[in-house]
């Protein structure tokens, strides 16, 4: 068997079923692959991970890789399988707070952690939504603090992953619903593709069918768990008996319903993605990051290794 | 000192620590402390039992890892506090790097194990090794550096070679404060270790300490530290009765010899 | 002053220890203090010299400088015809301050040189609990500490650390003995006693002996040649042989002969204080 | 030891310590290692000049919370020292206290300071006074336990008191330990102040290294770990010069008394 | 036996030091060692007795529960009508082993008294630097250390560290003076001097003094009391006065009744080994 080296992008989250479904399963076995996961670091690490070469393979952020793919093209892993068609970006306050659009956010204080997404992204999103940036105050705090300081009012928003997010709130007994306002970027002109599965450069040049094995079983599993999150359930309590399986198996109910099912998706299939979104979403991170080139789209991703159109139909069912 | 003033003195240490976590528990529930922030110790223990038998692999995993990388920053440390502490070179040379080196955030190295050994034990043990090697050498080469030129004259009149002096008076003579350096290190070691295990590995305390966090599983973040203060402590202990043997002398206590 | 000069001349007879024109000087520049002026002196293999002088003249030194200890700023010493002390001849030596390593048993301390120094060295850890422990209690018992080999120095008396120092010089049949003051801290009798073991092992093996002392009965009694010291920094003032027959018995130090010896020493030292003593 | 020797020797250490940064080079460009995992140390002093304008006021920051973080565990650290040195029933209630605490990663402390006194300076010196204070203490309490019984008669016998002695004796004698501690606590202290600044702070070189690292900007990152390296063996070469002054007596160095 | 024996019942004089069958033993269970078997000593305010003894025999101990560093494991220790020695008296001490502080030069160590007892400590800061130092410099001629005074204690000869010991007890003008061997490792010239030296101080200050010495002679020239130990464990077996006039000089030691005394004592002395020193 080919080993592979694989990489989550973050500890271990319900979200993350499919890939533990396709190992546990064997799926990765027929493919002739030995996959070894391993827990990441955030999604965007999962970029530096797969460069440095110590893992093949990862989950992890699009816009990192247009990030390095302008830097160093022959160095940044390749997309090959887009699982989140969504961003999960946003900012969060409280509702008290009274932020309804982005322009609420000038002279409020918000509060992020260094170089995720959001963080970098929202000067665009201003920019985007005419939001004066001299009058917003931004601080730096670790990921975990975010959602606490929101709650004590040491912040009163949060550059957040909804997935992440949504998800903390209902850990410190908050209602994400009721008592917080969402200002999802996707909804305000920031139209990106965000998490995927990504493959070195290495093992793509040295080994085709391996990438073409992985992103097989990999969709085979995410598109039963569309039907059956009660497997991918039993995959995840299989690799990590730790996690709150209640708030897992919501957050991966999360992760379909407002990351994966879209209309896109729907049009083209689970995975793939469309050339002329993903020109504009780098214009944006190339725009953002402050980068000095734009890659092109097939730079950063390549559909070569994506199953038949029919294999990738997504449908979704909770249950 | 009679033996019955030795237990009182532990009866009345223990006491103290018991007293410690029930000030704990006190002030929390008097300021209403969100177990969010801080939970209490009944909290962390009941978590802790609750759980414990899903932690033993990951316990055993934290202490093994640290096991190794102490042993191997006793060694290392001791063979470098030894050439530091013999060798004026060897003091001017090492000392500026072993300082700098010191003063870099491990987590910053991690990386770089990860990428030439793979994520998992090797990298943690490694860390383990370099953050605790260093109170080592600093106590070893501080502790020759001073011991009294009387006591190495008795073997240099003997003609000793350097290595028997260092063996027969540098080494003894340095043990008090070997062991001290072995305090600190311990505790050193399972910090590393569990840095270690937080960025690049799926066992480990470290781990499950990271997991829980990102799950805002609080209490079981406490049991994690209650788990790793346990082990620093029972490995504490264990020291310390080596160092009653070894190092009585130092200190004279009476009942030393008769130990 | 040439009356009580020994000849330094050895002839044929082998040197064991040569300093020549031997200086010694701590400190640099204005914190200089000149221990030990320029002294020359032979000590034939086989032979008993003892030391005498005032106070900080340089005894210690001198034993330092025999032993290899020290490194003399000017002039050289040679001991059993090389310069490195130890390597030439198998030292035995006794510091003036007992130096037992506080965490080894009196027992332990005593071994010590057997541990290291050759022969007995390949030997130790067969023979430490057997033969060689064996000789430690047998040392043990002539200095009269019976009984404390299992104690730790500093469980033992002033006196009796500083016989066990005495032992430690001993135990590995030393062919060169430096002796600084070791029985300064004994009563009488007890000292007596031990000036006896001392001419006894001295008559059976014929260590050359170089011995430290301000007690001039104790010099006459064991010495076959005193040397007097001036104040530091230290010379040589005199140097006289003292020809009384071996073994010679504690009754011997009122015979009159001695008292001479004796007196005429006491003469060169109060002449030798009147210059420097102030200092 | 003559003037030249002495000089002799520093030439000597500064050509290894040459020796060491270019085999480093050397290394990477023969074994050709990514700067994205380990930068050259050409690459690395060529960022740090290039941005030290904008690096500035993160150093003095970084440097400011870690010297009062030090200067605070330094004092806490010889005062539980000392009673630990002298009292048994505190040898054997706060050791183990202190062992549990010390096993503990401090990045799981930070958040809890964060969320006690709002982010920036003040979690970060509190970060760096608790990492830093237990090789102190474990070094003062062993130099007063270890005392020669004898020095400490001179002024007994003289009707002193426990704080003429302790200050007379016990704090003089351990001092080449004591300042042994602050080559420790001192690297521990700056590593300290990172954790927290790169866990919840808008400056200081923590902020700037993981703000470098998320932007992938590996040689920034070393940059960032070469200053936190210059700025420990800047201290160092500071103690350093005290401590001979200090704690000459205890390597009775020749030239101590003329120094 | 009664026949030199002091009369332990001092009447109306002040009692400086009582031991009241005070014994002293080291270690538990098995490892017990006896250091000093009951003893029952009384010393006036202003005398001066000497305490002569075989090696091991417990000087040094009773020394130490004199000065409070010690307590007794039976009987009872009472210092200028207190338990507490140091809080009743001014106590200087000379122990048997040099104890300098190795950080402090001479000069720094002799003052430390000064910096600690009161009621010199409150003028320490003020005086330590013109007053104090004067007189520590003046003690340190006295003694023959004359510019020895920046040096540090290892800097010094055995002997020189024996007499700035010797200085550090007696600085703060002690009323109670503790003094364990303070001339052993000098030559017979320079001990002579210092008898002066100590004999001067004390006719005119007229402090308590307990002195250990192994020299008979110099216990006749200066005390007025001479208790003589036996072995190991010790218990004093002969408490003689010394009558003869003060101030005493070298010459006297001549004298056929001060040889009569040292020969009696000598005797005494013998006669007390004859059962333990063997252990
Ligand atoms: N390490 C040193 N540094 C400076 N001076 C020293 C050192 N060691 C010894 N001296 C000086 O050297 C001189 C001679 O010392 P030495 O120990 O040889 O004297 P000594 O004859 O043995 O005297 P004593 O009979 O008192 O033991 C003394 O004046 C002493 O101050
Ligand atoms: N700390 C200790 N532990 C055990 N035994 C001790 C200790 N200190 C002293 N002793 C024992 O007590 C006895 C008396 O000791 P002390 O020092 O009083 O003798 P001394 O009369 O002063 O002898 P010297 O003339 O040799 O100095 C000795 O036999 C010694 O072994
Ligand atoms: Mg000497
Ligand atoms: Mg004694």
């Amino acid at each position: 068997d080919t080993k592979i080296k694989f990489t989550l992008g973050w500890k271990t989250q319900g979200s993350d079923a499919a890939f533990m479904l396709a190992k546990d399963k064997g799926y990765f076995k027929e493919e002739g692959l030995d996959v070894q996961i391993d827990q990441g670091e955030g999604s965007g690490a999962t970029v530096t991970r797969i460069m440095s070469g110590a893992w093949d393979a990862g989950f992890g952020d699009v816009n990192a890789i247009i990030q390095n793919a302008a830097q160093r093209p022959d160095a940044a892993p390749v997309m090959v399988y887009q699982m989140w068609n969504r961003p999960p970006f946003a900012v969060v306050t409280k509702a008290e707070a009274g932020v309804k659009s982005p322009k609420d956010l000038e002279g409020k204080t918000l509060g992020g952690a260094q170089g995720t997404p959001t963080t970098r992204l929202i000067s665009v999103f201003a920019k985007t939504n005419g939001v004066d940036m001299e009058k917003v105050k931004l601080s730096n705090m670790a990921p975990n603090l975010q959602e606490p300081m929101l709650i004590r009012g040491d912040i009163d928003g949060a550059m957040v992953f909804t997935l992440t997010s949504y998800f903390n709130l209902v850990l410190n007994r908050q209602d994400p619903d009721k008592d917080y306002r969402w200002l999802n970027f996707g909804d305000y002109g920031l139209d990106l593709y965000s998490n995927g599965m990504m493959v070195s450069r290495k093992l793509l040049k040295e080994n085709p069918k391996a990438v073409a094995g992985l992103v097989k079983a990999v969709n085979r599993a995410a598109i039963e768990i569309g039907k059956d999150q009660e497997a991918g359930m039993k995959a995840i309590e299989a690799y990590d008996n730790l996690v709150n399986l209640a708030v897992e198996k919501r957050r991966l109910q999360f992760a379909y319903e407002k990351l994966m099912v879209s209309p896109e998706a729907a049009e083209i299939g689970l995975g793939d993605i469309k050339d002329d979104r993903m020109k504009k979403a780098i214009d944006i991170v190339v725009q953002g990051y402050g980068l000095p080139r734009a890659p092109e789209p097939s730079e950063i991703f390549s559909r070569e290794f994506l199953p038949a159109r029919a294999e990738r139909e997504l449908v979704y069912t909770a249950n | 000192m009679t033996d019955f003033a030795a237990v009182r003195r532990k009866l009345w240490a223990v006491a103290l620590i018991v007293g410690f976590f029930l000030l704990w528990e006190a002030l929390c529930l008097a300021l209403d402390v969100s177990d969010l922030v801080l939970p209490r110790p009944s909290q962390v223990f009941a978590t802790l039992f609750a759980r414990l038998p899903i932690l033993w692999p990951h316990i055993l995993q934290t202490l093994m890892t640290t096991m190794i990388g102490f042993v191997g920053g006793v060694v290392i440390g001791v063979a470098i506090g030894a050439l530091i502490g013999v060798s004026k070179v060897a003091y001017d040379t090492a000392y500026p790097l072993l300082i700098g080196f010191s003063s870099i955030p491990k987590v910053a190295v991690v990386p770089i194990f990860v990428l030439w050994f793979g994520s998992g034990t090797v990298p943690a043990v490694l860390t383990s090794l370099v953050i605790c090697f260093f109170p080592i050498v600093v106590n070893v080469a501080t502790g020759l550096a001073t011991t009294e030129p009387e006591l190495e004259d008795v073997l240099k009149a003997l003609g000793a070679s350097k290595a028997d002096i260092l063996w027969n008076v540098g080494l003894p003579r340095v043990m008090p404060f070997f062991f001290a350096a072995l305090k600190v290190s311990i505790t050193y070691a399972f910090v590393g270790t569990v840095l270690a295990e937080t960025v690049a590995s799926n066992r480990g305390v470290g781990n499950v300490m990271m997991s829980a966090s990102s799950n805002f599983d609080v209490p079981l973040v406490f049991a994690g530290l209650f788990v790793l203060a346990g082990l620093g402590v029972a490995l504490y202990v264990a020291f310390s009765l080596i160092e009653r043997r070894v190092t009585g002398w130092a200190s004279r206590r009476d009942d030393f010899a008769a130990a | 002053m040439t009356s009580g000069t020994y000849p330094n001349d050895l002839g044929a007879e082998r040197v064991a220890i040569a300093l020549s024109g031997a200086a010694v000087t701590f400190g640099r520049g204005a914190r200089k203090t000149a221990a030990l002026s320029p002294t020359t002196l032979k000590i034939a293999e086989g032979e008993f010299v003892a030391l005498v002088g005032p106070s900080g003249c340089g005894k210690s030194t001198i034993l330092k400088l025999a032993s290899g200890l020290l490194q003399p700023s000017e002039g050289a010493v040679i001991v059993g015809g090389r310069e490195t002390a130890a390597k030439a001849m198998r030292i035995g030596m006794a510091f003036q301050n007992p130096t037992m390593l506080p965490w080894l048993t009196v027992e332990r301390n005593i071994m010590l040189p057997l541990k290291i120094v050759r022969p007995f060295r390949g030997e130790y850890r067969a023979k430490r609990r057997t033969e060689f422990r064996d000789r430690a209690h047998a040392l043990l018992d002539q200095v009269g500490l019976k009984g404390f080999a299992d104690k730790y120095p500093w469980q033992l008396s002033g006196g009796m650390q500083q016989r066990a120092n005495l032992c430690r010089a001993l135990i590995h049949e030393p062919r060169l003995l430096l002796l600084d003051e070791p029985f300064g801290a004994l009563d009488q009798f007890t000292r007596e006693e031990l000036w006896g073991v001392l001419q006894e092992l001295w008559l059976a093996r014929k260590p050359t002996v170089l011995l430290v002392t301000h007690d001039l009965k104790e010099a006459g009694y064991l010495a076959s040649r005193i040397c007097v010291m001036s104040a530091r920094p230290g010379r040589i003032l005199d140097d006289s042989p003292v020809d009384f027959p071996r073994p010679r018995t504690v009754a011997m130090t009122f015979d009159p002969d001695f008292v001479a010896l004796n007196q005429r020493l006491r003469a060169r030292i109060v002449e030798a204080r009147g210059g420097a003593e102030q200092s």
